[in-house]
């Protein structure tokens, strides 16, 4: 087993524990955390398949300003206390079993898929690079990219309209 | 592409008028003008005449369907505009944001009707919602209004989620983003494909509250204010159902045998939820949800049968259903009182306006002579066209019938009940508008290829 | 000479004219006015009828069509008079006997009012023209109209007393009986519709003899046309089952009766079979029938009359009796005879419902012979003229009724022995029954109260007049019918008629034995004269008992058809239109809406609010239709 | 051209009408542009009887197939006559009644008669469609607004479920334009239509559950008598008189010729359920105390007895029955206009209330004795050839069961006699009481009206030729189409 | 790596974030297993790419770019929804003084 293997097991098994941990956590406070922590175990996917300026941005920005801004959130709703009461066991083992079905099912179709032989190329390629991504996203991408900044405008927007008090 | 950018231009003015004009009415006068202006560059568009020369990429495509559709949704703005700008004074203090909410939802619209990349239907989906989050939630300190902008949010993102899901597994198979789908396929098609077009097939009937996801309509089309309320169900739904089938045509269109069947449930389920649940409703507002959903039965039926009469249908279909809609939430919004009894005896007080209001729900019941029937009609005729489908032909006439109860609800209370129903206050650029919507609603009805014609140009 | 025959539309047209001026003009016309219209246009069809009678007595017979009534396809339904030798008798008949009723009525009926004694007489000249058109078409069709147009005259004319519930419910009664015949002569006109592909009598016989070669008329076909044929015939001239309507008839004003309901209308049955003799003669097994019915009709109606207490209720039943003796008649083949005694039946009855018509006016009213009695001293006329009448009902010698009845008893006597022995005692009840009347209304004591006995007076001219007239008739009308034995080609009437009913085999009966049968009949009838005479010449009332409980209420037939007809279908009628029509049919339409609303009140609830249900329905439905999708439609 | 005036003369005045304020200037008005339109309809017939004035075809809807077509055929020259005669005689039958928003009662009639118009005209399955629809949205208003206590449910219920058998005869026109090689919806291409047998069969009931409700047939009847108790009389007579005949016109112009193999296949079932409805409808009518219900149900009888005519199959049967339509109109409203009076003038409509009537008002009398025995088929009077001609033809069908059938429908002969009979007995002869006591007779109008109908009545019942002539060759033609079908497949 | 370790890493985590939805109460803590649906998204979309972009590159150098911008722009409109989202959840918080979806249920039926 090479070192990158590994590498990708332990980021998978840290991604996916920690994504449990998520959903589990009582306190809120520790989900944000483990959410983190999944964040990071995907940056490093994100490493490992050589996309460096995304892993960057996923820290950055999810990891950082996001999680931060949700962090902020529950702190200024004093949620950080294990306040969530029990939700009815029987929806919850429901809710559990539906997306274990889910889950079974999207494997059970995708498990014969005909591009399961392919790899994933792993360490090398420079597409992830900053400088390529960059000349994609201002020639071929501009549209979308001005696009973006209408959505950015309109949350803009919203967020002042339900957060300005009135 | 004139009416993208113009109204993404538009929208930051509106945002900036906020603060740079006083009166409410200028603010409003501006918006209606900004939209008539929206609609005369789009038949501009139409004509031939394109401002802005801009290298998409392959990634939009303002064909004749995409600019027949954006003239239909900004007639419908236009006219929803008229009707019920001065109702959105009631909701809350930023007036102004909302119509610069509106113009960005149009930049959506235009592009959902537009796109030929996955990246720019995810794109105009999000520009649509997000904005529509919070019109939902824009009445602060209405519990109902925060619930529903709370749902909508929720449910609306997870369906997001389950979008990007559909579009990564489709990338995975075709390796592009790109709805033009020249791919031969297989005898049996690579189950990537089929798992992603069918994760994309849940998003989409979330998003036009196909059933079974159509749980958010009610709820948040109940708890929105009206006046939005009116805008979503009938601008925004319309301009979702030209992407779904718009996707389906240029991308899923040799994927058929997989998805009918899928579609076909879909479409016997939404039918059935709508009609079936909205008999039993007690208030217009929650009834005209699911009414919404009952139509969207009904224009899913285009998808389903994917032909040239479905996208002709489905033409007719949004203008019709628009513009009544559009119509009766306006008049709803004008009412005291939303339950049906609240309309007892409306015919004495506003003869005009129940009559207006009459030949709008004639027109969503599919009774002859409105543009109401021809949509449906070209719908049962675009669905018999395929093979296979008399149940759901069937199925959906069995439903329309159920469908004429809860809305002649309405008119009985109106004509028959006894009852002093009487609107707030009506301007006469009101009731002329309404009688303005009513000739378009028939004469669509008797004429559609004033409609029509266009597509062929 | 068609074109002479020509105007004999005007021979119903005449009573139609006068039915419109009487109708709509009843409340301007004075009741003079009313009375000359009435009977001038009756008579002046009398006229036309005599003058037609002569036309064809000059062999001028023959059919004039007007016009087309129905013209569908193949189907040409003309509408055209025959007048031939069956007709002109009947057409006399008819304007004969209607003329001098309708001059009878204008003295009985004097005290109703004037519209309504506009309205008598227009419905009394509607039923002539409706009986006129019944015997002169020239077709099945045109004879079906007259046919219901009889009923319908008969249904207004029972009812003419409309205040009267009971007399209405008679009228509906009459009415529906008769439309249950009528449904099978229609079923009948059809049937010949579908073989012959006409409805004219020529066109019909033709096809039945086998002179038009490309249609068939079976012997089935005939026995079903027959059979649907005498059910009509049932209805209209009151033969088992469907007689019940004729006794209850009797609410309607005594001159109806006597012109609807003993002279022409109830003859009309046999007008139709005599008419139809060819398909009746190739059918044994429906002639059979015929002649079954009829004579049990004739004994039944005449055992019911033994007992009956109403003056018109005897002679009501009298007459059922004389009109299963004619259906016996038909059925045994002897059609002349038939119309022989619908005839002298004519007269006879006519004139004995007139006269007890006459007792009713001078009793004020009253009907019940009980209370009755001794009337001869006051009622000459009426006395003398009914006794008459009972003479030549009972058919002694030299009277018309014994030369018809004769022949009747002898074409049985041909025919079978048994039915002789049945038809004889028959025709003794009537002897009895008739005379049991004629003694308790005019002789002995009258029983009556002190007011009605202080009333007793002699009728008007109008009434008696008609009353000797039918009289001499009752005497003379025998003498076109002379059987062969006493004079030779005394039998006018069968050569006369032999153009429409063509001649029987001559009777194997000897001379010896005919002469027998006259005596015997003749001896049997005087001693039941007789013993009529000894039992109830001096009557005391006396409540019926055991088997006459049992006559007197008519067998009980009514309460019958009541409990086992009408009652099952009144209470299947209630049945359907409480549980069927409203919990099954409506309910099943109803319980549509019902589920639906049911259904929406259900799925309504899916919509709970909770945005967890939400995802986890969606969540649901998206792993269903994966699994339909990968796993379930392969 | 005659066709086209036909609609737009009540479509047009009838939308004038909405904007009369006055009553008596909407009733005048109303009864003028009727009387009108029955002008133009027997200049159809009399003057202007050559085919380019009977027929016309506009470019509409050309994408759809569909055409602006309509033509005046023998059987729409008789159901355009008999509407435009019903609607003077409505208007002057009921002259005296009072309704509030008279404008828009009349306006709603007179859109209505646009509506049967257009029905009896179209010649192409989607304007059919249109006209279909667009003749009963006035009538549900009219129910619904002027009608009795129960009106708004009862007449809901009426058209959902004629709007159900409508929507499903919808998918069967679909269905059939999709079939035509020029994917037409015309009249011409639908006769060209040649498909299987299994395909005929479903597509039967498709279209003939719509026409069964309309007619109505037994089962599908139970709206009917329901919405004639509750709906204004005037609007009842049309509903009974004239929209009843679209359902078989449906039959005749739309679904034999078009289908005649499933017609065949299918005949034995539906002429059961009509003779049925003829036994059962007439039991019911028997205990029924509502005239009104009474009525209905003879209605729903003699409907039955059409129906089951037509399915016969035979000339003689369809020349009754286009006969039959016609006069069934006359006499129903006949009997309407006097209920109307009795419920007006006694305010109500039991029988067992009412009494003596005949001493009272004896015109009323005749006139209802007349048309009542006209409605049971009375020689003499219009209903009589017609029944007689579809007996004839129900006992002469292909059916093996002719015979039942021919006898059980004779049965409603009879239980007719008994229920009509009944009603004449307790609504007019008898003792007055307290309830009839004060009655008062016709009036001018009602004479007037009553008048013109027991004139038809003798009119068609001693020369009814005059109809039949006028149906003779279209009956043969959809006859002919049947059997020309049946010889291609021997 | 084989591409289907990612894919099956993927859905992993994707049915992780739909278990989140459906079993937890806190709307943020939904909205925050949404984000790890997202995110799964973006992974696969990487992988995806790089895939691609091995079987095409020597066509074309840039193949599998599109993946990662389309990751990039999932990224921005998940910062957008994460504005306006949590700004819905402050606004209902401030109104009813929880977060909990349960509390959600004036709308019904």
């Amino acid at each position: 087993m090479s070192i990158t293997q590994i590498l990708f097991w332990f980021l998978s098994v840290v991604a996916l524990f920690s994504a449990l941990m998520v959903i589990s956590s009582k306190n809120p406070i520790y989900s944000v955390l483990w959410l983190i922590v999944t964040f990071f175990s995907i940056s490093g996917h994100y490493i490992l398949l050589n996309a460096q300026f995304l892993a960057i941005v996923n820290i950055i920005v999810y990891a950082g300003a996001i999680m931060v801004l949700f962090l902020f959130v529950i702190m200024l709703m004093n949620l950080n206390k294990e306040t969530e009461p029990p939700k009815n066991r029987w929806l919850k083992m429901a809710g559990a079993v539906a997306g274990g079905c889910l889950l079974l099912v999207l494997v059970a179709a995708l498990k014969d898929t005909d591009i399961k032989q392919q790899h994933a190329l792993v360490n090398e390629g420079n597409i992830g690079l900053i400088k390529n991504l960059g000349k994609e996203l201002f020639t071929t991408y501009v549209v979308p990219f001005e696009i973006s900044s209408i959505l950015f405008l309109s949350a803009m927007v919203g967020a002042v309209v339900i957060g300005k008090k009135e | 592409m004139n009416v993208l950018i113009i109204s993404a231009v538009l929208g930051v003015v509106m945002m900036f008028s906020s603060f740079l004009l006083k009166q409410n009415s200028t603010i409003r006068n501006l918006a209606i003008a900004g939209i008539g202006l929206l609609f005369v560059v789009n038949a501009l568009e139409i004509g031939g005449t394109v401002f802005f020369k801009v290298n998409v990429h392959g990634m939009i495509l303002f064909d004749r369907f995409a600019l027949l559709f954006n003239a239909i949704a900004l007639l419908s703005t236009f006219l929803y505009l008229v009707l019920s700008a001065r109702d959105m004074e009631k909701v809350g203090v930023n007036y102004a944001e909302y119509f610069a909410l509106i113009f960005f939802i149009l930049c959506g619209i235009t592009l959902v009707s537009s796109f030929k990349s996955f990246l720019i239907l995810f794109l105009g989906i999000e520009i649509i919602t997000i904005p529509l989050y919070i019109l939902t939630g824009s009445d602060k300190r209405n519990l109902k209004s925060n619930e529903a902008s709370l749902k909508y949010f929720l449910l609306g993102t997870f369906s997001t989620g389950l979008m990007l899901m559909g579009i990564a597994l489709l990338y995975g198979a075709r390796g592009t983003f790109s709805t033009t789908f020249v791919d031969v396929i297989e005898v049996k098609p690579s189950p990537l494909l089929v798992t992603g077009m069918i994760l994309l097939l849940f998003s989409m009937s979330f998003k036009v509250s196909a059933a079974p996801f159509h749980f958010w309509t009610p709820d948040v089309y109940d708890g929105a204010p009206t006046v939005f309320t009116s805008f979503m169900a009938t601008i925004v739904k319309a301009a979702v159902f030209i992407a779904f089938i718009r996707l389906f045509d240029d991308s899923f269109e040799k994927l058929q045998p997989q998805w009918r069947l899928l579609i076909g449930i879909i479409t016997a389920a939404t039918l059935f939820i709508g009609n079936i649940t909205a008999v039993f409703q007690q208030s217009v507002k929650r009834m005209l949800a699911y009414s919404s959903i009952a139509q969207a039965g009904f224009m899913m039926m285009a998808v389903f049968a994917m032909n040239n009469d479905a996208k002709e249908g489905l033409l007719i279909y949004t203008a019709a259903y628009s513009f009544a809609t559009i119509g009766i939430f306006a008049v709803l919004a004008k009412m005291p009182d939303y339950t049906f009894d609240g309309f007892n005896g409306l015919s004495r007080k506003q003869p005009l306006v129940a009559g207006t209001l009459t030949i709008f729900l004639l027109s969503l019941a599919g009774i002859p002579l409105t543009a109401g029937f021809l949509a449906k009609f070209y719908m049962l005729k675009a669905a018999m066209a395929t093979p296979g489908s008399l149940w759901l032909v069937i199925f959906a006439v069995l439903m329309a019938a159920v469908s004429v109860y809860y809305y002649f609800r309405i008119i009985q209370a109106m004509y028959f009940k006894e009852g002093d129903a009487s609107l707030i206050t009506v301007s006469m650029v009101f009731k002329q508008t309404l009688v303005l919507l009513t000739i378009l609603i028939v004469l669509l009805g008797i004429f559609p290829n004033l409609l029509l014609t266009w597509y062929y140009f | 000479m068609q074109n002479a025959l020509q105007i004999v539309y005007l021979i119903p047209l005449l009573p139609f004219i006068g039915f419109l001026i009487n109708g709509l003009g009843r409340n301007h016309l004075s009741k003079s006015m009313i009375s000359l219209v009435g009977c001038g246009t009756i008579f002046a069809s009398l006229v036309l009828s005599v003058w037609a009678f002569i036309q064809v007595k000059n062999g001028n017979a023959g059919t004039v069509t007007y016009f087309n009534f129905i013209s569908v396809g193949d189907l040409t339904i003309p509408f055209a008079f025959q007048v031939d030798q069956l007709s002109a008798i009947f057409l006399l008949i008819i304007t004969g006997v209607g003329f001098l009723i309708h001059v009878y009525s204008t003295a009985y009926m004097h005290s109703e009012n004037s519209p309504h004694f506009g309205r008598y007489f227009s419905f009394l000249n509607l039923f002539v023209f409706s009986m006129l058109l019944l015997v002169m078409g020239a077709n099945y069709v045109i004879m079906f109209i007259g046919w219901e147009g009889v009923g319908l005259c008969s249904y207004l004319l029972i009812g003419y007393w409309f205040r009267k519930q009971e007399y209405n419910q008679a009228a509906n009664k009459a009415f529906v009986m008769n439309r249950i015949g009528d449904l099978a002569f229609l079923i009948a006109i059809f049937w010949i519709i579908s073989r012959v592909g006409g409805v004219n009598f020529a066109d019909v016989f033709a096809v039945a003899k086998g002179e038009v070669l490309h249609r068939g008329f079976s012997e089935t076909d005939i026995t079903v046309v027959t059979l649907l044929l005498f059910i009509g015939a049932t209805g209209k001239s009151a033969q088992i089952p469907l007689y019940t309507w004729l006794p209850d008839a009797m609410a309607g004003p005594t001159p109806v009766s006597a012109l609807i309901h003993a002279a022409t209308m109830v003859t009309a049955g046999i007008y139709m079979i005599a008419r139809s003799n060819i398909l009746y003669s190739m059918s044994p097994v429906a002639m059979n029938v015929v002649a079954i019915v009829g004579l049990a009709t004739a004994l039944l109606a005449a055992t019911i009359a033994l007992k009956q207490n109403d003056i018109k209720k005897v002679l009501a039943y009298s007459t059922v009796s004389q009109l299963g003796f004619m259906f016996l008649a038909l059925g045994t083949g002897a059609y002349v005879a038939a119309v022989f005694h619908v005839m002298t039946h004519a007269f006879f009855k006519a004139l004995l419902f007139l006269g007890s018509g006459s007792v009713i006016h001078a009793m004020g009213g009253e009907q019940d012979i009980r209370n009755m009695g001794g009337l001869s001293r006051k009622l000459k006329i009426t006395y003398i003229t009914f006794l008459v009448g009972c003479i030549a009902i009972a058919g002694i010698p030299p009277l018309s009724g014994f030369f018809s009845k004769d022949a009747i008893l002898l074409s049985a006597f041909t025919h079978n022995k048994i039915m002789y022995g049945i038809a004889l005692f028959t025709a003794m009840l009537t002897a009895f029954y008739m005379f049991r009347l004629l003694f308790l209304t005019f002789s002995g004591k009258f029983r009556g109260s002190q007011e009605q006995e202080h009333h007793l007076h002699e009728s008007p001219a109008a009434m008696t007049i008609p009353l000797i007239i039918l009289a001499v008739l009752s005497i003379i009308g025998g003498f076109v019918g002379i059987p062969e034995i006493f004079v030779h080609g005394g039998d006018k009437l069968t050569a006369f008629l032999s153009p429409v009913i063509p001649q029987q085999p001559a009777h194997i009966v000897s001379h010896s034995t005919e002469y027998f049968l006259m005596a015997l009949s003749t001896g049997l009838m005087i001693a039941m004269i007789i013993f009529a005479w000894i039992k109830f010449r001096n009557y005391r009332r006396s409540e019926a008992a055991g088997f006459g409980k049992v006559l007197e209420n008519k067998w009980y037939v009514d309460e019958l058809f009541e409990k086992i007809i009408v009652q099952p279908l009144h209470k299947l009628g209630g049945f359907l239109k409480s549980t069927i029509e409203n919990s099954v049919i409506d309910g099943l339409v109803n319980g549509v809406g019902k589920v639906v609303n049911y259904g929406s009140r259900q799925f309504r609830l899916l919509q709970s609010g909770q945005v967890g249900n939400y995802v986890l329905l969606m969540v649901a439905s998206m792993v269903l239709i994966f699994a339909i999708q990968f796993f379930l439609r392969k | 051209m005659i066709p086209v005036l036909l609609i737009l003369i009540p479509l047009l005045t009838g939308l004038v009408t909405f904007f009369i304020k006055d009553e008596k200037m909407a009733r005048a008005w109303s009864l003028i542009t009727s009387v009108g339109t029955l002008a133009v309809s027997v200049a159809g017939i009399t003057v202007f009887k050559d085919p380019g004035n009977l027929q016309r075809q506009y470019e509409w809807m050309q994408q759809l197939g569909s055409s602006f077509s309509v033509k005046i055929d023998g059987m729409g020259q008789v159901l355009c006559l008999l509407t435009a005669i019903a609607y003077p005689l409505i208007f002057i039958g009921t002259w005296k009644t009072q309704y509030k928003k008279a404008g828009n009662f009349f306006a709603l009639m007179l859109l209505a008669q646009a509506g049967l118009m257009g029905v009896f005209v179209a010649m192409d399955a989607l304007l059919f469609y249109f006209f279909w629809e667009l003749a009963l949205i006035p009538m549900y208003f009219l129910c619904s607004q002027w009608g009795g206590e129960k009106r708004i449910r009862v007449t809901f219920k009426f058209f959902i479920y004629t709007f159900l058998g409508s929507v499903l005869m919808l998918i069967g026109i679909i269905y059939l334009q999709s079939q035509t090689p020029d994917h037409s919806f015309s009249i011409k291409s639908f006769y060209e239509l040649e498909l299987s047998n299994e395909t005929q069969s479903w597509i039967f009931w498709l279209f003939f559950v719509a026409f069964a409700i309309k007619m109505p047939v037994f089962p599908f009847h139970t709206w009917q008598p329901d919405t004639y108790e509750q709906s204004p009389t005037a609007t009842t007579m049309v509903l009974s008189g004239i929209m009843v005949k679209m359902g078989l016109l449906g039959v005749l112009r739309w679904l034999f010729p078009v289908l005649p193999a499933a017609a065949y296949g299918w005949g034995n079932v539906v002429m059961t359920l009509s003779v049925a409805g003829i036994v059962y409808a007439s039991l019911i009518a028997i205990r029924q105390d509502d005239i009104k219900r009474l009525v209905a149900y003879s209605s729903i009888a003699h409907i039955g007895l059409m129906c089951a005519a037509i399915f016969s199959e035979n000339k003689s049967g369809m020349q009754g029955v286009m006969l039959q339509m016609f006069n069934h109109g006359i006499n129903i409203i006949g009997l309407w206009i006097i209920v109307e009076i009795i419920e007006r003038r006694f305010g109500t409509r039991k029988m067992s209330e009412l009494g003596g009537l005949a001493q009272k008002a004896p015109a009323m009398a005749v006139f209802f004795v007349i048309i009542a025995l006209a409605n049971i088929a009375l020689p003499l009077t219009n209903a009589f050839p017609g029944e007689f001609l579809m007996f004839n033809g129900i006992l002469n069908s292909r059916s093996s069961f002719y015979l039942l059938f021919t006898i059980f429908a004779g049965l409603g002969i009879i239980l007719g006699a008994v229920y009509t009979l009944n009603m004449i007995r307790k609504i007019f002869y008898g003792e007055v009481n307290a309830v009839t006591g004060a009655a008062m007779d016709l009036q001018w109008n009602e004479k007037i009206a009553l008048g013109i109908i027991v004139a038809l009545i003798f009119c068609i019942g001693v020369y009814p030729q005059v109809l039949l002539n006028m149906t003779d060759e279209i009956s043969q033609a959809i006859i002919n189409k049947r059997h020309v079908l049946e010889a291609i497949s021997k | 790596m084989p591409i289907n370790y990612y894919i099956f890493l993927s859905i992993a985590l994707f049915a992780i974030g739909i278990v989140g939805v459906l079993t937890r109460r806190n709307a943020i803590i939904i909205f925050m297993c949404i984000e790890l649906m997202l995110n799964a998204v973006n992974l696969l979309l990487v992988a995806f790419s790089k895939m691609h972009h091995l079987n095409n590159a020597v066509a074309d150098v840039t193949a599998g770019t599109d993946g990662q911008l389309f990751v990039f722009f999932i990224m921005v409109v998940a910062a957008a929804e994460v504005s306006v989202g949590l700004a819905i959840i402050v606004m209902m918080y401030r109104n009813i003084h929880s977060v909990d979806v349960n509390f959600l249920n004036r709308l019904k039926h």
